[in-house]
């Protein structure tokens, strides 16, 4: 593999950003944005979070300054690039009803321009693979998911710092970036180690200013990722845990849990896999016209198991228990993997600090491992 | 307070031998005991829960809170924080009067039943009133989130900044309204008013600097000129049988803020070009014509554009949306100019920063006795021998004029008239 | 590719009321295009798009092979079907399907038949039974079981009895309460079980109504041998795009509006009947 | 026939009647699809001729307004509610905590002209509500949007939904959990498009409680983040106090 690597100096990376939007790429990169660390159009490398790490607990996450030089020095944020892809709420089509009563019908598919994201992790690409599945099925494609995931260009970041939360050296998705990605980024004390997986990902590094890399530089990016894998302390069995999970749909910490779980959706919403949407729309008040949307939605919502005079999850205990056998048990018959990544966004973003690592523990039991 | 005086009116009328005998308005807006039920609450909670006295001009309730609570912890905004607060109350009295003028009082000028039959014949009117009145909404919405109840405000400033590209957005359509709010100025100048001078004493804050909003002396057309924590020593609130609003006095007499009293006592503080477009509408300020107020409300529409985009061009991000403070114990007052006139404050924190005692006088309590002693007078000149559906609509128009919290219980201003 | 989300207009040709609550829109594409190439299966469905006030999913109840019917029968029950129900002759409304997999009529022929319904089920059945009484000599046995809350639930009595009018063939209808003219059998629709008749290894049975009664039939089916791939029911669960892209019709690892509505009991044997799936 | 409306106030601020009266363009569009029987602040008055849909703002606190609240009940088809007065008695509804005659006394010279309640309650607890919409003020868009469906002959779709969700819609970072900052969110409603987090505050719970709402837990997490027992008290009892979710529990962290 080492023959790919280059080798790019720290200013490089201003470079890059140049040569994408000279290509007319809309840049979108991490920066600081009340008080986390948040994806957002980026012109200069300045808007960077260099020198700043954050800290994250079960419902905490804290930004902190170091004295490092770094971009990248810091675990993920509160948002994937799950937005980017399947938005938050969006229009799907119109409906005009003419005074002879006819429907004429437009479809309000979107026409982005070229996205480049900069700082995509690991469980962030695992993720999008999922969603790429899962929108983009062989028959019935979802236009809107596709039209803005044909223009994305991902530039990846190793990770070299993981957080409190983090798992994914359990799942198998991290913290190294493997597939998914156009550019992957090695951030060293100076500058980069950059591999271009795609054509167009490697066109953009020649275009930069590199040199092959040393054997000692190899070495320590190869080592920072690992010291990320070994920092993590948290961990899902990695084995299908949808066999433990179905035989404990009676476990007693479905109740205790739900007692503590708030049925806010945060975790749902965080999560960069979770594809939950709910379809409405909005009717001009004289009724000429009708503008049809949707936006995320989660399974711990009323609405999203109501159907005439009976809500089939009407406790939160059966929420809980729907999500977590989804994404992690039956996840696997849909797209022969577990649903979760291990970015652990959950555990941080959930507003009372419910860890679904532990969580998931204590429903298999002592199963866990068998 | 408001909480005391909006609501269902009812004109009570004697006439006796062709001279009126007594003369009550009374007012039955259910009493909502804000006052007291700010008490124990702590300073963060203030700012939302005064807001809630009336939903046309939250911001003046939230800004003197914010100002007479600011007081007590010894803050000292920024000027980023002054600035914005301007501009905020800007936003209230854009939207607060540009209601009053299409909803209320021009239908009465025009001879319409409502603005809706208005807008039949004067569609372009007043949708530019409803444009204007948006306009004044989204500004509301950039430093709150929301034009009713605002969330935005804090003691100290603000929970957070706007950014720089929402208020160039919003800039540009200031700009492109301006015109529309010059016009406003024109076409309320040439309303059919009715020549009504009377004499009164004007109240209103005054500022070395600026044309008066969230700051200044209170001072009268009779030479009073007061610190605002001196309120009380010269005025006087009663509460009479016959309302549940109290009846505010100042030196035992009916005196009156809002628009008109502003614009009177603060000419000079407007920039030339505002003075310039009052000269060219033909109406000379100051003025004792009472139903000058509407021109008045026009005017200051106009000017808040011209100060919103003065504001807006020079915007920066602040270091710091909010100050820094600790709660202390102690006694702040807060004097600003609501939409109607100014709106007193006074509360006593303790030290932990909850509320000990509020004490809030909204300008419509202090409008109450002056409208009482202008319906006396405008009905007298007006001829008591029209019959009683002349008289409740000239009485209705004559209290709309003040644009009092009840303008909308005036639309049925119950009259009992007991002619013995 | 055509967008998947986006609904055609389809005219209201004929609009029947059924019963008191249920009432049938016949439709037509409005672009005759669309109509001719309008392809579907028994136990499929439409999203019915109402103007201004939404989506909901309705099964297809004409026959597969009558071009000139596009039919679905809807029970007023809620916003979106209370505003269907006031539609009349010549309104329009917006469709796009058809979705979902429906019965396995294929696999049926040579077998006999047992089609169970109960509550307001029926509708995703009539056309099964349609298709099957077109075609009846490919079947063996057929049993029409139908359960009912009220006898005044009742529709398409003409149409049952034409159908038990067919050689071999049983149609047998319960209520749980009746009037006092009601001529079947009052009492839950398992009541009727015992005079059933089929041969268990060589049966398909396909139901379609509340889960509650669909659990005892599946028991009653199982205790009499026959296999659980032999048992066929249709799930329902809330749907707002119609293909497995919203996720609110999850049914473990099944979105019953791709991987069903119609499913084969081994399919699900797992979650059936468990509360909060 | 123009399907005729009323809109009705009570003890309130008028911020919800503003839904209206901000409406802009619609506000035309609406006056030409109906007729506008009663609406003191925009002109019509007449609470005597029958109405199809009714909108109750406020909260009852006086005697002649349980009267009234039963001639508007008999008088209008569809009855709805606008905003926290009308359906959980409004901030005015704290006084149902304390002695609100104590408070009237203090707060007039002369209380016996005052005719008030001891408490202000909810429009459900006078007459039969068809519909509630929640909020301190309702968004307009909610009102409009409500109006829109009554008039096309469809019950209007209500709010349920937590403002957490609304709040990750808009991509704002959690304030509780990046600022450890009291948030309502997760027990309040969704309908105001979650500006409070969105300016950097907590949410103070202004549209009432959402379905399912953990109070329980929301409490006890307030409690870790530093608030005492009676602050946690009075994150309940505030503007919804008469929610009987919002009331349970604050009574419950009261009595701590
Ligand atoms: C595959 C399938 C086939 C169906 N076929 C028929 C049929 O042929 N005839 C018929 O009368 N009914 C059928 N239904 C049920 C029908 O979809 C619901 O009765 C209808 O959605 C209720 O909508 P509403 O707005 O009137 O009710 P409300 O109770 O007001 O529901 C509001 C919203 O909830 C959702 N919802 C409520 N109930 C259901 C439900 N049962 N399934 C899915 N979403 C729901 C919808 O989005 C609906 O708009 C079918 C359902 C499914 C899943
Ligand atoms: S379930 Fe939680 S940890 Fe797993 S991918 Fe989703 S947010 Fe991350
Ligand atoms: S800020 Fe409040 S509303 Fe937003 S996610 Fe956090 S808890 Fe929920
Ligand atoms: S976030 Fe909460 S308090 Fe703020 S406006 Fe919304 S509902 Fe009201």
């Amino acid at each position: 593999m080492s023959h790919s690597f280059y080798y790019m100096a720290r200013d490089q990376l201003q470079a890059l950003i140049n040569e994408l939007r000279a290509r007319g790429y809309q840049c979108i990169g991490p920066q600081v944005r009340d008080g986390a660390i948040v994806y957002d159009s980026l012109a200069d490398c300045t808007q960077l979070p260099r020198g700043i790490s954050e800290h994250q607990s079960p419902g905490r996450y804290v930004l902190s300054e170091n004295n490092s030089q770094r971009y990248f020095s810091w675990a993920n944020g509160p948002q994937a690039i799950k937005p980017y892809v399947f938005a938050p709420r969006e229009s799907l089509w119109r409906c005009e009803k003419d005074n002879t009563g006819q429907l004429r019908f437009t479809d309000l598919k979107p026409a982005p321009g070229p996205v480049a994201i900069i700082g995509v992790r690991a469980c962030d690409l695992a993720a999008l693979y999922i969603q790429d599945k899962h929108f983009l099925q062989e028959e019935k494609k979802d236009p809107y998911y596709l039209a803005r995931r044909q223009k994305l260009f991902l530039v990846a970041v190793n990770c070299t710092h993981a957080a409190d939360t983090c798992f994914c050296a359990s799942t198998g998705d991290g913290p190294r970036a493997s597939y998914g990605y156009d550019i992957v980024l090695s951030e060293l004390d100076d500058g980069f180690l950059a591999h271009g997986l795609s054509d167009k990902g490697l066109e953009l590094i020649k275009q930069l200013s590199t040199s092959p890399p040393t054997e000692t530089q190899l070495q320590q990016a190869d080592e920072e990722i690992q010291h990320a894998a070994r920092r993590q302390t948290r961990r899902l069995p990695s084995r299908n845990l949808k066999q433990a999970l179905f035989n404990n749909l009676e476990h007693p910490r479905w109740e205790e849990v739900a007692k503590r779980c708030l049925a806010c959706g945060n975790c749902t919403s965080v999560c960069p896999t979770c594809f939950c949407h709910a379809e409405d729309e909005e009717p001009a008040l004289d009724g000429s016209g009708s503008e049809y949307f949707r936006q995320w939605d989660s399974c711990f919502t009323q609405g999203h198991s109501y159907i005439h005079g009976i809500t089939i999850r009407s406790t939160t205990a059966q929420r809980y228990r729907q999500w977590l056998t989804h994404k992690l048990g039956s996840w696997h018959d849909q797209y022969g993997r577990s649903g979760c990544v291990g970015c652990g966004r959950c555990i941080t973003w959930c507003p009372v600090g419910i860890d679904i690592t532990e969580e998931a523990a204590a429903i298999c039991g002592e199963n866990i491992d068998a | 307070m408001l909480a005391r005086v909006e609501g269902e009116g009812a004109l009570e009328l004697s006439i006796k031998d062709g001279k009126i005998e007594k003369l009550h308005l009374r007012i039955f807006e259910p009493p909502r005991l804000f006052e007291k039920l700010l008490e124990g609450r702590p300073y963060t909670d203030v700012i939302d829960i005064v807001a809630r006295i009336c939903g046309i001009c939250p911001v003046a309730y939230q800004m003197s809170a914010a100002h007479a609570i600011d007081s007590i912890f010894g803050v000292n905004v920024n000027p980023w924080v002054r600035t914005m607060r301007r501009l905020m109350y800007c936003g209230e009295w854009i939207e607060s009067h540009a209601l009053h003028i299409h909803l209320l009082a021009a239908p009465d000028y025009f001879g319409f039943e409502n603005v809706v039959a208005m807008a039949k014949q004067y569609p372009d009117e007043v949708r530019r009133g409803l444009l204007l009145q948006s306009l004044g909404n989204r500004l509301l919405r950039l430093l709150g989130g929301r034009s009713v109840h605002p969330v935005g405000v804090c003691v100290g400033g603000f929970y957070s900044a706007p950014s720089v590209d929402a208020v160039k957005t919003l800039l540009k359509e200031f700009k492109q309204a301006l015109p529309m709010a010059e016009q406003l100025v024109r076409w309320t100048a040439a309303f059919n008013l009715p020549d009504d001078q009377q004499l009164f004493t004007s109240v209103a804050l005054c500022h070395p600097h600026e044309y008066p909003m969230n700051e200044g002396r209170i001072v009268s057309s009779s030479g009073l000129d007061i610190a605002i924590n001196e309120y009380q020593n010269y005025f006087t609130e009663t509460h009479v049988p016959h309302s549940t609003a109290l009846y505010s006095h100042f030196n035992g007499q009916p005196y009156l803020v809002g628009p008109l009293a502003r614009l009177n006592l603060n000419l000079g503080k407007l920039p030339s070009g505002v003075r310039q477009l009052i000269t060219e509408s033909g109406i000379a300020f100051p003025s004792n014509n009472m139903f000058h107020s509407v021109i008045a409300r026009a005017v200051e529409i106009y000017y808040a554009f011209v100060e919103s985009i003065r504001i807006m061009e020079q915007y920066t991000l602040p270091a710091a949306s909010c100050m820094d403070f600790s709660p202390k114990a102690g006694v702040g007052y807060g004097c600003t100019e609501a939409p109607r006139g100014i709106l007193w404050h006074r509360y006593e924190l303790d030290e932990k920063g909850d509320v000990v005692k509020a004490t809030i006088i909204p300008p419509t309590s202090q409008n109450q006795a002056r409208i009482e002693q202008d319906l006396q007078t405008s009905l007298m000149s007006f001829g008591l021998d029209h019959g009683d559906d002349e008289l409740r609509l000239r009485c209705e128009t004559v209290i709309r004029n003040y644009d009092p919290c009840i303008s909308c219980a005036t639309h049925f201003l119950k009259l009992r008239v007991d002619r013995s | 590719m055509p967008n998947p989300y986006l609904p055609y207009e389809a005219k209201i040709i004929e609009r029947i009321q059924e019963s008191p609550t249920l009432f049938t829109l016949r439709l037509r594409f409005t672009d005759p295009v669309i109509h001719k190439d309008f392809r579907f299966e028994p136990g499929q469905f439409n999203m019915l798009y109402l103007y201004g006030v939404g989506e909901v999913p309705i099964s297809i109840v004409s026959d597969p092979q009558d071009e000139h019917m596009l039919d679905h029968t809807i029970r007023t029950v809620g916003r979106v079907t209370r505003g269907l129900a006031a539609l009349k002759e010549g309104d329009r409304i917006g469709v796009r399907g058809p979705f979902g997999r429906g019965w396995p009529l294929a696999h049926a022929e040579q077998h006999d038949v047992v089609v169970v319904t109960g509550g307001l089920g029926c509708a995703p059945v009539v056309s099964v039974i349609h298709y099957m009484m077109r075609r009846r000599e490919r079947f063996g046995l057929i049993n029409i079981v139908q359960g009912v809350k009220h006898s005044s639930d009742f529709i398409w009595k003409e149409r049952y009895d034409q159908w038990r009018k067919a050689p071999d063939t049983e149609v047998l209808v319960a209520a749980d309460a009746g009037e006092s003219l009601w001529p079947w059998h009052v009492g839950p629709v398992t009541g009727l079980f015992d005079d059933l008749k089929f041969d268990k290894d060589r049966v398909i049975i396909m139901m379609c109504g509340p889960e509650g009664m669909m659990r005892v039939v599946v028991k009653y089916m199982l205790a009499q041998g026959v296999d659980e791939s032999a048992i066929w029911l249709s799930m329902e669960r809330d749907m707002h795009c119609g293909i497995g892209h919203c996720g609110h019709c999850q049914y473990g690892g099944k979105f019953v509006c791709r991987d069903g509505p119609v499913f084969c009991y081994k399919e699900i044997v797992d979650l059936f009947g468990v509360k909060g799936f | 026939m123009k399907p005729k409306i009323a809109v009705h106030k009570f003890a309130s601020c008028d911020g919800c009647q503003l839904a209206f009266l901000n409406a802009g363009e619609d506000l035309l569009t609406l006056a030409g699809m109906v007729d506008i029987i009663h609406f003191t602040e925009a002109g019509p008055i007449d609470e005597e001729t029958e109405v199809d849909i009714a909108f109750v703002e406020g909260s009852i606190t006086t005697p002649a307004d349980c009267n009234r609240i039963q001639r508007i009940r008999k008088n209008s088809r569809y009855l709805l509610t606008i905003g926290a007065c009308a359906t959980a008695g409004g901030l005015q509804a704290l006084r149902n905590f304390a002695n609100a005659k104590e408070w009237v006394a203090s707060v007039y010279a002369a209380p016996e002209y005052i005719q008030s309640l001891a408490t202000s309650t909810p429009i459900r607890e006078h007459v039969k509500v068809d519909l509630e919409l929640w909020g301190c003020p309702v968004s307009a868009k909610q009102v409009l949007r409500a109006v829109h469906d009554l008039l096309f002959g469809v019950t209007p779709k209500v709010e349920l939904d937590k403002v957490c969700m609304e709040c990750k819609r808009q991509r704002h970072v959690c304030v509780m959990v990046s600022k450890n900052i009291p948030c309502m969110g997760p027990v309040t409603r969704t309908g105001c498009g979650a500006i409070c987090p969105q300016v950097g505050r907590g949410c103070y719970a202004c549209f009432g409680p959402a379905e399912n709402s953990n109070t329980g837990a929301m409490g006890v997490w307030l409690q870790g983040l530093g608030l005492m027992p009676e602050a946690i008290a009075k994150r309940f009892l505030f503007i919804n106090s008469e929610a009987p979710e919002f009331r349970a529990a604050g009574t419950q962290w009261k009595s701590k």
